[in-house]
């Protein structure tokens, strides 16, 4: 379906933890570095706290794009959480693909607290892609819609 | 239902700027469970926390939101106001409608929007928020060290400077560790014994020390502030109190053709022995696997010659129970094992030889009385290649991946020793890179090659075969002449490897320390907490963590003493109480949490439950530790169940976000 | 075979070593078997059968019935023992009070593939050599066996147990021309919109009966997610297209690295919907991304999605795949 | 009596679908039968029944009830049940004919459940006798003749023709609205298909099965009857016997939190099911051999107990040939009656 570009405003839901990302967003708003107001962040203590069950849900709801943000591998202030976060979201997105899910609307990006600017410049143009990409439609439940 | 009251923060313009923060307010008002909404300039001001406190007061509030800036900044300022007026501090969340909002959307109409469905997000997530109290647990105040070498000797010392009562368990039959092995260490070039021994003597002395030698740690139980540890002494069958260490004894025993440990089996020792003479505890141990008279009955000499009559043949292991605040694991390392290193002839040739072996053969106390003697044939060598990174930066299977770290510096001081000692001896050096990082290191490399003369050579040996005339001939290549070279040497000195002691993975099991793929332990966090495991309450020290010399191993070891002294130094651990929770009947046992928590903080447990019409049921039980649980909610997501949930970051309140944020 | 087992089971059962054996029982149509427990010798020589048509896994009884006293007799075909060796591993089944009986297998029969074939009424069915002879309303027919095997025997792995305590009959070898990524892969090789239809025509035949969650044996949970009213996702049918993907992905992605692939999801699924290939889609991808790996296969390697490598792919993996 | 050639189908349904919904059972993509809504091209199914009884036309598997709008702190009450048009089901078995007026025992006795109520009126119900049954079925058991599926009209197919005899007024209108396709006929070639299939149906496995020992004079002796409990050990507990059943009736009633108001709807639970009629004080039927002798109990004691005399079984045999572990109405009746014959 062609969607009009310039009215689709996408819902994208950015899951961050605590430590790092979260922080870097932090820092992105510390540095007056804009994008667009469709993110919304939930914080997380980590990205292993993040349920597949969240993401589907998310998507459920109406969100367009679900991204996770979290420590780079290898620097979790709980060491190794974003190593099995990875491993979790590497299959959930391989499946959605497999079941003909757009996988451009899902991400994982590691963002510390010092990437302000990454995590704004990832947000940019992740909210671009999911905004080419247009509504959700293969994974929203209609009773949700307004 | 919640009474949840809402307070928007203008944060001077900062907020007000481009969010209308009235109609903020307005629009919250009106969402279920909001009971009372309004907005103020500076709401972290202490006008600001009068107005949540009495609102508090007089709405009842059982929730807040606070829609401000990060919660990074003010969480714990806005939960110590809420506290303040009775409520319980984890029934306040923040909205970030500052850094997320204003800082960063220009527009006052998407601000707004964004602000309100922030808010939103809040109230969902707060009114399933429940009150939750900070658990307490008392710390038992002394300290565990692992290791007796300088590390773990300079940790204990260190603890037991602040006051605390401190034990360590060696599980040689004295303190010291490697260093007492090394002839002189670099970069000053003085006397490993002489700057190592007066700190054993000291560990003795100290009164706060006990010092548990030939013992192991066998059972470690408990958590932070209040570890058990089961501590085996191993039958030494000689009496530590009353043993004087007058040496008697392993001047007399008749068997003689003991390896000794100490020299690396350069040379023999008894069955009864002293490892050396400076040993704390000074106290005689029989090797129960030479000894006559343990293994057929016949002999008894020591018995006899014994005047303190400390002699006990029927000596058993015997176990110690105590209880800890804190641990220290300062276990040390070994050179690797080269036996998979064919190409250089170890096995072959007695004067293929490591350079700890080299240390040995070096040092006053060694087998030669510190004359450099082949093994072989006890002459002189006159010519010594030294091989670099022997199982170190190895990428082939056989050996580590990383970079051992000290040999670049011991080798150029074995090198310089001896050609200032024997100034005849040519002093060949093979090597991948020269790493010198560290204060007065280059320098002390750089004399070596420029004022010992010592020969550097960039390249790998490809084969040490020895001759039948006694040489060695060594084939290497030099890549810096692009030539192929081949030596004939009298000695070569391989700079073997070193990797964390045998003993570190079994103990990282039984203390749910986590460990690298090289069996080094994990810091809790590479830059920030480089001292301390990921499981509360215990501290890492040497190189146990990784390879490092010993001017790092004692600054470590002071870094972790601090670490220790600071945590002995609280009568009580407020514990974070936004941990994960096991809910029983849910659990199913399977143990997938258990595996992905970082701090051993989940046990398992059979129970018995009310089954269905009047029967009991055991099952096995997950539960979690609230003092050792940092929080991160792996295990919830490993839990397929739903058994494991998260306290102040539950799966429903989570939802409860999304479902507000996409409506 | 039938006459080894069951002269084994009584043996074992007269002379104490077991309590009660879990077996399959013969029901009115030859086809119709339903596993059930023997507790005398009697009831085994009275009912026991096994035949083409035991394709049902037991492992997942043993949860229930290795917690009574004394020991349970489980006859276990070759990828019912990676699942047997899967529960052990998670501490659902305790090892000491089975004993596990390992059993040769051939591939076992799927009635529905024999309808397929147009046979109707069926009164019996007899299996000789590979050649099944199907005696109907309408009349005699032979079909032979490999034709109308269950999905899960016709991609068969492996007829080599994981581990038993006692073999009867032959020990079968891995099967080295098993292709059982072969419709993955040809999913994987269409556009997404033609797998979004490919599966919106598959779940949306589900009826949420639960039979592939209550029949699997990585599923025993002591309540599922999607039973309990306060997980918040509880659902009881599915509402909406979004809670038959739901259900589906969530059970596949929790059974992910445990799911032996023992293919009972598919068998007992009323609809025909192919199940397994949402299984196998993560063990092919666990296969290719961390190593290959078999639940069940062995007692200590940790779950893939319990483990990790510091080396291991970013889930940016996902995006390159299928870029030719 | 009225006929159409086989290869004049289509047009009638084509016909048919001019005027209304239509429904016929065809294959699904992996070859099972189903009810699907007729469309050029779509053709009758070889198979002899659907995995779905034909009950979803009246008591669907999810239905809107009613609807909640939220605003803030507003709740506003909304009717969500749509017009209802008129639809014909083509190719109904006899069993399912049957189930309907179980069904309708059910739902359509006082207090009326107007939802299935109005999906009643709007349907008509065009039956097939069966000339095929299979191994599996035992309608006969309970009086049901699969020759004379009955429903609205009524059909046979035979010799490359549809007969169709409208049993009711609905019946009538439906041939009204495609007479341009039908002849009218004499009653032979039906009676002689019917005299086909009597023959057929002496010669299933099951055709001696009775009914003889349950009903609602037998609650006692059977529901403490010890053999239960070997009859339920396999159970897994799932919901496809329930939801196949043509006559199984029990429902859920939840609410789904859309985001921006409530949605109360209702959807088909299953007594096997472990939280079904859970009540505040935890459930009355507490283990799986409690909820397995509750479903058949229910079909074979209680329900006639209630309703006199009529069984809640129509010897379909779906629960026979898609019970994961060929656990099913007929093995319990065979076992619970194993001693008295």
């Amino acid at each position: 379906m062609q969607v009009n570009n310039t009215e689709f405003k996408p819902k994208i839901v950015a899951f961050c933890c605590n430590w790092c990302s979260y922080a870097g967003a932090d820092l992105a708003g510390t540095n007056r570095l804009q994008y667009p107001a469709d993110v919304k962040i939930i914080r997380v203590p980590c990205s292993c706290r993040v349920n597949p069950i969240f993401i589907l849900r998310a998507f459920q709801r109406g969100a367009d794009g679900v991204i996770l943000c979290g420590c780079h591998p290898g620097d979790c202030h709980y060491t190794t959480g974003n190593y099995y976060a990875r491993r979790r979201m590497t299959l959930l997105f391989s499946m959605l693909d497999y079941l003909g899910i757009e996988k451009e609307r899902t991400r994982v990006e590691w963002v510390s607290a010092a990437e302000g600017a990454k995590f704004a410049a990832t947000m940019n143009e992740f909210v671009q892609t999911v905004t080419k990409l247009g509504r959700n439609r293969k994974l929203e439940d209609l009773r949700c819609r307004k | 239902m919640q009474r949840i009251g809402v307070f928007v923060c203008h944060c001077g313009t900062n907020i007000a700027g481009t969010v209308d923060v009235k109609a903020v307010a307005e629009a919250l008002k009106s969402e279920p469970g909001v009971v009372f909404s309004t907005e103020y300039q500076y709401m972290c001001s202490e006008a600001g926390q009068n107005i949540i406190k009495n609102a508090i007061r007089e709405h009842q509030l059982t929730g807040v939101v606070i829609c401000s800036c990060s919660p990074r900044m003010h969480e714990a300022t806005f939960r110590k106001t809420a506290s303040a007026a009775g409520l319980n501090p984890y029934m306040v969340e923040i909205a970030n409608i500052r850094e997320q909002v204003s800082w960063i959307h220009k527009d006052m109409k998407a601000g707004t929007e964004k602000a309100i469905i922030l808010g939103r997000a809040a109230i969902a997530k707060v009114s399933l928020n429940a009150p939750l109290i900070p658990g307490e647990s008392p710390v038992v105040k002394r300290a565990l060290v692992i290791g007796g070498g300088i590390a773990g000797i300079q940790t204990a010392l260190d603890i037991a400077d602040a006051g605390f009562e401190v034990d360590i368990v060696e599980k040689e039959p004295t303190i010291g560790g490697k260093m007492t092995q090394l002839d002189k260490t670099f970069p000053t070039l003085d006397c490993a014994a002489c700057i190592l021994t007066p700190k054993m003597v000291d560990c003795a002395q100290n009164e706060k020390i006990r010092i548990y030698s030939y013992s192991e740690v066998s059972e470690v139980k408990g958590f932070v502030g209040n570890f058990t540890v089961t501590i085996k002494k191993k039958a030494r069958y000689v009496d530590e109190l009353k043993c004087t260490g007058c040496g008697e004894c392993t001047e007399k025993c008749p068997q003689k053709k003991v390896p000794n440990a100490f020299n690396l089996g350069l040379d023999n020792r008894r069955a009864i022995y002293i490892p050396f003479a400076q040993a704390v505890p000074k106290v005689a141990t029989i090797d129960a696997d030479y000894c006559n008279m343990l293994k057929n009955g016949k002999c008894g000499v020591c018995a006899k010659v014994c005047g303190a009559g400390a002699i006990d043949y029927k000596q058993k292991d015997s176990f110690i129970e105590e209880r800890y605040g804190a641990i220290v694991v300062a276990t040390g390392f070994n050179p690797i094992k080269l036996d998979a290193y064919e190409e250089y002839g170890y096995k072959q040739s007695k004067d293929v030889i490591t350079s700890l072996e080299l240390e040995r053969l070096m040092n006053a106390a060694g087998p030669n009385g510190g004359t450099l003697l082949r093994p072989s044939d006890k002459t002189h060598p006159h010519t010594i290649v030294f091989v670099q990174c022997v199982g170190s930066r190895c990428d082939d299977g056989k050996g580590k991946s990383y970079c051992s770290k000290i040999c670049c510096m011991y080798t150029a001081k074995h090198a310089m020793l001896i050609r200032e000692k024997y100034p005849d001896t040519e002093v060949y050096v093979f090597y991948i890179d020269v790493r010198t990082p560290g204060k007065n290191f280059d320098e002390f490399y750089r004399r070596a090659v420029e004022e010992y003369g010592v020969h550097y050579i960039k390249g790998m040996v490809g084969k040490v075969a020895p001759q039948p005339d006694g040489k060695l001939l060594v084939q290497g290549s030099d890549l810096l002449a692009d030539e192929q070279l081949r030596v004939e040497a009298d000695l070569v000195v391989l700079a073997a490897a070193i990797e964390p002691d045998k003993t570190a993975r079994s103990l990282g099991t039984m203390l749910t320390a986590s460990m690298d793929t090289n069996d080094f332990f994990t810091e809790a966090h590479p830059k920030l907490r480089p001292v301390e495991s990921p499981t509360a309450g215990i501290f890492l020290s040497g190189v146990c963590q990784g390879p490092k010399d010993i001017p790092e191993t004692v600054s470590q070891a002071g870094a972790a003493a601090s670490k220790v002294i600071g945590l002995l130094a609280k009568d009580k651990l407020t514990c974070n109480p936004c941990v994960a929770h096991s809910d029983e009947m849910l659990c199913n046992g399977c143990s997938a949490c258990e595996k992905v928590c970082p701090y051993g903080a989940i046990t398992y447990s059979d129970k018995e439950f009310r089954g269905p019409n009047r029967t009991t049921l055991i099952r096995r039980v997950a539960s979690v530790n609230d003092a050792v649980c940092q929080g991160c909610g792996a295990c919830t997501v490993a839990c397929p169940s739903g058994a494991m949930d998260l306290k102040g970051f539950s799966n429903s309140q989570i939802m409860a976000e999304v479902d507000a944020i996409c409506k | 075979m039938q006459e080894i087992m069951k002269k084994r089971a009584s043996e074992l059962l007269l002379d104490g070593t077991v309590s009660r054996v879990i077996g399959w029982k013969a029901g009115d149509f030859v086809y119709d078997i339903t596993p059930a427990v023997f507790e005398s010798a009697e009831e085994i020589e009275k009912d026991f059968v096994y035949t083409a048509f035991c394709g049902a896994n037991l492992s997942k009884y043993l949860v229930k019935e290795s917690k009574k006293p004394g020991k349970t007799l489980v006859f276990l075909k070759p990828c019912d023992s990676y699942s047997f060796a899967q529960l052990v591993k998670e501490h659902r089944v305790n090892r000491d009070s089975v004993y596990a009986v390992a059993v040769e297998c051939r591939g076992k029969a799927d009635v529905d593939k024999i309808r397929d074939c147009g046979v109707k009424g069926i009164c019996g069915i007899s299996e000789e050599n590979g050649t099944l002879t199907v005696d109907t309303v309408y009349g005699d027919k032979t079909l032979p066996l490999s034709e109308v095997m269950l999905e899960k025997c016709a991609s068969c792995k492996t007829r080599k147990h994981a581990v038993y305590d006692e073999l009867l009959g032959e020990e079968g070898e891995e099967v080295a021309d098993c292709d059982r990524f072969g419709k993955v892969r040809e999913l994987e090789s269409m556009t997404p919109e033609e797998r979004y239809e490919f599966w919106r025509g598959e779940l949306s035949r589900c009826i949420r009966c639960n039979a592939c969650r209550n029949v699997c044996p990585a599923c025993t949970c002591e309540k599922c997610v999607f039973d309990n009213d306060n997980s918040g996702i509880a659902q009881k049918a599915a509402a909406d297209s979004f809670e038959e993907n739901m259900f589906h992905i969530i059970r596949a992605f929790h059974v992910a690295g445990r799911c032996t692939d023992c293919g009972e999801c598919t068998r007992v699924c009323p609809q025909k919907i192919p199940l397994h290939l949402l299984n196998r889609k993560f063990i092919k991808d666990i296969n290719e991304l961390y190593g290959d790996y078999q639940a069940g296969a062995d007692p200590d390697t940790r779950p893939p999605l319990t483990d990790f490598r510091t080396t291991d792919a970013e889930p940016s993996i996902v995006y390159r795949r299928g870029e030719k | 009596m009225y006929r159409i050639p086989e290869q004049n189908l289509d047009r009638l349904f084509s016909l048919t679908a001019e005027k209304s919904k239509l429904y016929i059972p065809a294959d699904t993509a992996a070859g099972t039968a189903q009810f699907m809504p007729w469309k050029e091209g779509l053709k009758l199914t070889d198979a002899h029944n659907t995995v779905r009884s034909a009950k979803d036309f009246f008591f669907p598997q999810t239905e809107n009830l009613v609807g909640f709008r939220v605003e803030g702190k507003s709740i506003e009450v909304i009717d969500v049940r749509e017009e209802t048009e008129d639809f014909v089901v083509f190719g109904v078995r006899a069993c399912d004919v049957r189930s309907f007026s179980i069904l309708d025992k059910v739902f359509l006795a006082d207090p009326v459940d107007t939802y299935y109520k109005n999906r009643r009126e709007h349907g008509t119900i065009l039956s097939l006798a069966c000339n095929m049954p299979e191994e599996t079925c035992f309608c006969g058991t309970f009086g049901i003749d699969c020759a004379a599926p009955g429903g609205d009209v009524q059909m046979w197919q035979t010799d490359g023709w549809f007969y169709l005899e409208p049993l009711t007024e609905k019946g009538n209108a439906y041939i009204d609205t495609v007479s341009s396709l039908l002849e009218e006929c004499g009653g032979e070639a039906a009676a002689e298909c019917r005299r086909a299939i009597d023959a057929v149906k002496k010669k299933l496995p099951l055709a001696g099965l009775t009914t003889e020992g349950f009903g609602g004079d037998k609650m006692a002796e059977l529901f403490d009857s010890e053999k239960w409990g070997e009859l339920a050990e396999a159970c897994l507990g799932c919901g496809t016997c329930t939801f196949v059943c043509p006559t199984c009736q029990c429902y859920d009633i939840r609410d789904f939190n859309t985001g921006h108001g409530i949605s109360r709807f209702r959807c088909w639970d299953s007594c096997m099911y472990s939280d079904f009629t859970k009540m505040s004080a935890g459930q009355p039927r507490l283990t799986q051999l409690e909820r397995f002798r509750q479903r058949f109990m229910h079909k074979l004691v209680y329900f006639p107990a209630n309703n006199d005399g009529e069984f809640g079984c129509v010897g379909c045999g779906r629960c026979l040939s898609k019970c994961p572990i060929s656990m099913n109405i007929v093995k319990v009746m065979k076992n619970l009656t194993e001693g008295d014959q």
